[in-house]
């Protein structure tokens, strides 16, 4: 923990923010926003959360920032300036960011300083978490524990969220009727693929390079910061990287469109699966360390450990699909058939 | 100085929130929207990373926490930095990118019926 | 035995479940969404019964999940308070599901799987909000009901788009000031489970940073049940969804987040520190009054039906906002009754709503002209609903606003009372006209450009069961309304009020 | 060894700041995309190579792991890189971008 560098990260930061708000081309505030996410990712980093800099490189830096250029694609890349007009909601938008930004100010006085190792939120539960990961669960990643097993319950829900949004942009976007289909001029679409050796050669020989690390990130969630969020992340940008060298059409070849809901359906199917037959077998749900009864030669503490890769995996292959889903409707105007 | 060491992320946080809000509230573009409410989440996982920051501590994974007698090690929690905020904010990005993706789709699909993506000729051609 | 045992962990799971395999069957054969949906809604009510038999027998109990304790694991709480509104959710979502059907297949017919899975995740996230005792947990849960409640109102017509659109960004407002307010309580007293706070928080009364989380979290709640000066995004969102999700949106999402103000008020924070230490009283009961006169007002001048019960919303969220912040026993117990009524009452309306779309295409208030001809059950059933809005003894509004008019008296407010009073004439008025066009004036030819002339007859029969339900439910919830109270709704305000 | 790592790493950072004066400071499109791609490859090479060698400084398991991992970094930048280069300046080519000639100023970007 150095001031010095978290300053200046943050900084960086807020100057990245206020870029991307002002800059008036969608495709740079895209890229800024990307920017920022992986400065943020350094300032997690600094400060020792690994697994949520993580997460945000692989997310914020990576998924959002090709969600934003798909949507800039798809529609206008433009933002027109207003000289005039809309004055009433620039002033109420002020006056709601001062107002609160003075009463969040407000309240930082009763907080602990920052990094204090005597503040409440690292004497009152935070302890136990790290005295007892490797006696209760076996796992040393102390995030993983927590989130795959402690709070499992969350973590259930963070997947049936991103279930959720991949079936939400489905049902919003995906057109499936030709009279659905919009009048308008489709700007940017790249009907035969961006024809290129170099970069189709390339990303063809890292594809199974970077699977192949995301299957690792999954495995070692355990001792090592990642886990199945982060490799799922990477599963799906894998793909997105193909779909963007090649096309659309190689995509959904691989990873038809029926599969890739199926597949999100599996994975938070195998989560609320595992936690199901916790229950079955008597104990609470999500309770793994009755699942010694079923798993030959493991005592309780190891079943949990076995219980959390289980879930990880599951949360693996529903953020895959539900990733792949999200960008193809994305990027072809819901029509699967053409785009970025 | 003392006091700015202890909160000066507090500040920034504080800040990066009035600008998400403002771009929200006041941007006419609605993927400029969207933006401005990405960085308003992040404003928030900012604030709550820094709760979870103790110093002289170390990433939140055990050392040497493979062999099985490092179960019996006496482990002291202020060695390590607190888990806790670090998985309430996995999930928190997880829910902002599930957030993001449905509001870019709306956004296409508005698109799609407006043929723009400003505000105030949405708000005309509603009229 | 293990069902008694697990009725809380089922509550959610089995609608988490069921929307997985409702997605999957969706896409090898859509018609059996329908009925897999009904069965999951109708084994989720199941296990509400048998969550609130087990209250009502044995007390307040705590569901670990993971087997973990709290406050370091996940913990369900179940008491008098939420087990009734448990109770009341999916009631009103196995009726919505049932209405749904038909409905469905007129206004989406391409995207029924997607429609039944996103439905069935939102009752999911509700009862979750509802049963959790966890203050991070519920966030998660208010994003997942947050997500789908977009979702569902983008399928309606075009100007459904802007409107869920407008929503996305305010209901993440709402959710990231709760989020944010619950990041303060955690800086303050590192935990996160409800009951842990409840013990920690009082020696932290007196700091600034309490009261700011108080307040982020309050207006969390308010910006999500769109209550006065916070409610824009509400009518355009709930008028041009389709009609089978505002069935379900429009009862449910505003009363489970004045269920979560009320919980967090009382079982995070106490009274003693609500009421006595904070001065808000005052303030916020003057703009519950606000709310009601505005809702109403906007409501009189609606032509258009759904918008004319969207205002009704903002205004009976004022009724119930107001009668908590009363501050007597009265006023809560009359706020949480209001809370059964109001879903009962809403989803009423809106089926009502939803069946003259159906029958006639048109929401536009002129075009129920003959409809008590054409479909007297119906009308019928809104007859029965209409007085219990305006507060007409036997039904079940007007105990709730009895209650909440005592409440009135007690803390004083005497402007509350007669925001109420108000407020009940507004409604007489409103719903006379509908019924002055829907009885007296004949219905002559359809529509000028409707070139095929639509036979208005009887609602369908799928159609009718939830509707006739609820009206004679409104019926015996009313008759039985004080044993309701002083067996459940005594038991969950809390002592010294 | 040390001081090994030190020129390395002084050498990356040198490099990098480099690399930033020339993406401010060239006059064209492709002339930048020159500056930001070969610098940004080596600079980075250079320091993960000071990294690694930083690691293998007591050779046990642990550290043999990370300094490895470190190596396959920089061999997948040395491969990723380049293509990213490539592709921005092949489409900025498309897209009709025209280099900076001497005679006539002002002609670029």
């Amino acid at each position: 923990m150095i001031w010095q560098i978290d300053l200046s990260v943050l900084t960086l930061i807020v100057i990245c923010g206020f870029a991307t708000i002002m800059v008036k081309d969608l495709l740079s505030a895209a890229i800024i926003f990307g920017a920022y996410s992986f400065l943020m990712c350094l300032l997690w980093t600094e400060m020792g959360a690994v697994d949520v800099a993580f997460t945000e490189a692989s997310v914020g830096a990576g998924v959002s920032t090709i969600l934003f250029i798909a949507t800039a694609f798809q529609t206008t890349r433009k933002v027109k300036s207003r000289k005039k007009g809309r004055i009433f909601s620039k002033i109420v938008g002020l006056t709601a960011a001062v107002i609160m930004g003075l009463v969040l100010l407000a309240a930082q006085n009763n907080f602990p300083g920052f990094a204090d190792p005597g503040s409440p939120a690292s004497l009152h539960l935070s302890p136990y978490y790290i005295t007892k990961t490797l006696i209760d669960t076996a796992v040393p990643n102390m995030v993983t524990s927590v989130l795959a097993d402690y709070r499992g319950f969350d973590t259930m829900f963070e997947t049936a969220v991103i279930f959720t949004a991949g079936l939400a942009v489905i049902a919003i976007l995906r057109r499936v009727r030709l009279a659905d289909r919009c009048d308008l001029p489709e700007p940017y679409t790249i009907s035969a693929g961006y024809q290129d050796t170099i970069i189709r050669f390339i990303s063809r020989q890292l594809v199974p390079f970077i699977q192949l690390f995301a299957l690792y990130v999954v495995a070692h969630g355990h001792h090592s910061p990642g886990g199945g969020f982060q490799g799922g992340v990477i599963l799906g940008a894998s793909f997105i990287l193909l779909a963007i060298t090649y096309d659309m059409d190689l995509l959904l070849r691989r990873v038809n469109e029926k599969w890739s809901v199926l597949l999100g359906n599996i994975g938070v199917l195998i989560y609320a699966g595992i936690g199901f037959i916790c229950l079955l077998l008597g104990a609470n749900f999500l309770d793994y360390s009755i699942l010694h009864k079923i798993l030959p030669a493991t005592g309780p503490v190891m079943a949990r450990s076995h219980g959390m890769l289980g879930i990880e995996i599951g949360v693996a292959i529903a953020v895959m699909a539900i990733v792949i889903t999200i960008y193809a409707n994305l990027a072809s105007h819901g029509k699967l058939d053409k785009g970025l | 100085m003392e006091y700015l060491v202890s909160h000066y992320n507090y500040w920034i946080y504080t800040l990066l929130m009035m600008l998400g809000l403002y771009a929200m509230l006041a941007k006419n573009n609605l993927v400029k929207k969207v933006i401005g409410m990405s960085i308003f989440q992040t404003a928030i996982i900012v604030f709550y990373v820094s709760i979870g920051a103790k110093r002289e501590a170390t990433i939140p994974i055990i050392a040497h926490g493979h062999g099985s007698d490092a179960a019996h090690a006496a482990i002291d929690a202020m060695h390590y930095a607190n888990p806790l905020p670090h998985v309430l904010m996995l999930t928190a990005i997880v829910v902002s990118v599930g957030t993001l993706g449905v509001a870019l789709a709306i956004c296409l699909g508005i698109y799609r019926r407006y043929n723009t993506l400003e505000e105030d000729e949405i708000q005309e051609q509603l009229q | 035995m293990i069902l008694y045992k697990q009725a809380p962990a089922l509550l959610v799971i089995i609608p988490l479940l069921s929307a997985l395999v409702v997605n999957m069957s969706g896409w090898f054969n859509r018609r059996a969404c329908f009925p897999i949906a009904v069965l999951a809604m109708a084994a989720t009510f199941g296990s509400s019964i048998l969550t609130l038999l087990k209250v009502l027998d044995a007390g307040p109990f705590s569901y670990s999940l993971g087997g973990w304790p709290p406050p370091f694991g996940i913990e369900y709480a179940i008491d008098y308070l939420n087990s009734l509104v448990l109770v009341t959710i999916s009631l009103v979502s196995l009726l919505a599901v049932i209405f749904a059907k038909l409905s469905v297949e007129k206004e989406l017919p391409e995207k029924i799987p997607q429609f039944y899975t996103l439905f069935i995740l939102l009752v999911t996230g509700l009862l979750g909000m509802t049963v959790t005792g966890d203050a991070f947990n519920l966030y998660v849960l208010l994003e997942i009901a947050a997500l789908t409640g977009y979702a569902l109102i983008a399928l309606g017509d075009n100007r459904a788009l802007v409107a869920s659109f407008n929503y996305v960004i305010l209901g993440t407002i709402g959710a990231s000031f709760y989020l944010l307010g619950v990041g303060h309580l955690y800086i303050m007293t590192g935990s996160l489970n409800m009951g842990d706070l409840f013990n920690i928080l009082p020696t932290l009364y007196a700091t600034r940073a309490v009261f700011v989380a108080f307040l982020l979290v309050l207006c969390g709640a308010w910006l999500k049940m769109a209550f006065f000066p916070l409610h824009t995004w509400l009518p355009n969102a709930y008028a041009y969804a389709p009609s089978a999700a505002s069935c379900l949106i429009a009862p449910l999402v505003t009363k489970v987040s004045v269920y979560v103000m009320i919980r967090i008020m009382l079982s995070v924070f106490s009274t003693e520190y609500v009421f006595n230490v904070l001065s808000l009283s005052g303030p916020i009961v003057w703009l519950a009054v606000l709310a009601i006169i505005f809702g109403s007002i906007l409501a009189l001048a609606q032509t258009d039906l759904k918008k004319m019960l969207t205002y009704l919303i903002v205004a009976e969220v004022g009724y119930m906002v107001g009668g908590v912040w009363l501050a007597t026993n009265y006023g809560i117990s009359g706020a949480i009754l209001h809370i059964i009524n109001d879903a009962l009452m809403t989803f009423c309306l809106f089926v009502f709503a939803g069946i003259v779309i159906y029958k006639t295409g048109s929401h536009r208030l002129a075009d129920l002209q003959g409809l008590f001809r054409k479909m007297p059950v119906t009308m019928t059933a809104f007859t029965i609903v209409a007085l219990s809005m305006i507060g007409v003894p036997p039904t079940a509004g007007f105990f709730s606003k009895w209650y909440l008019i005592l409440g009135a008296i007690a803390g004083g407010s005497y402007h509350f009372m007669a925001a109420l009073l108000i407020s009940s004439l507004v409604n007489a008025i409103l719903f006379f006209r509908i019924f002055e066009i829907a009885y007296f004036e004949p219905r002559v030819g359809h529509h000028v450009e409707d070139a095929t002339e639509i036979v208005v007859s009887e609602a369908p029969l799928s159609m009718l069961i939830p509707l006739l339900f609820t009206a004679l439910g409104l019926i015996v919830i009313g008759l039985y309304s004080g044993a309701i109270v002083t067996n459940i709704i005594r038991h969950s305000v809390p002592p010294g009020l | 060894m040390n001081i090994l790592i030190i020129i390395l790493l002084v050498a990356g950072v040198f490099l990098f700041l480099a690399t930033t004066i020339g993406l401010l400071r060239f006059p064209d499109f492709y002339s930048r995309m020159h500056a930001a791609g070969k610098g940004d490859t080596l600079s980075s090479l250079l320091m993960l190579l000071g990294l690694a060698l930083y690691e293998f400084h007591e050779l046990n398991l642990a550290t043999v792991l990370v300094g490895g991992k470190i190596l396959l970094i920089t061999v997948f930048i040395f491969m990723a890189s380049p293509t990213a280069t490539h592709a921005i300046t092949d489409a900025g080519f498309e897209s009709g971008a025209r280099p900076w000639q001497k005679e006539k100023t002002g002609e670029g970007d």
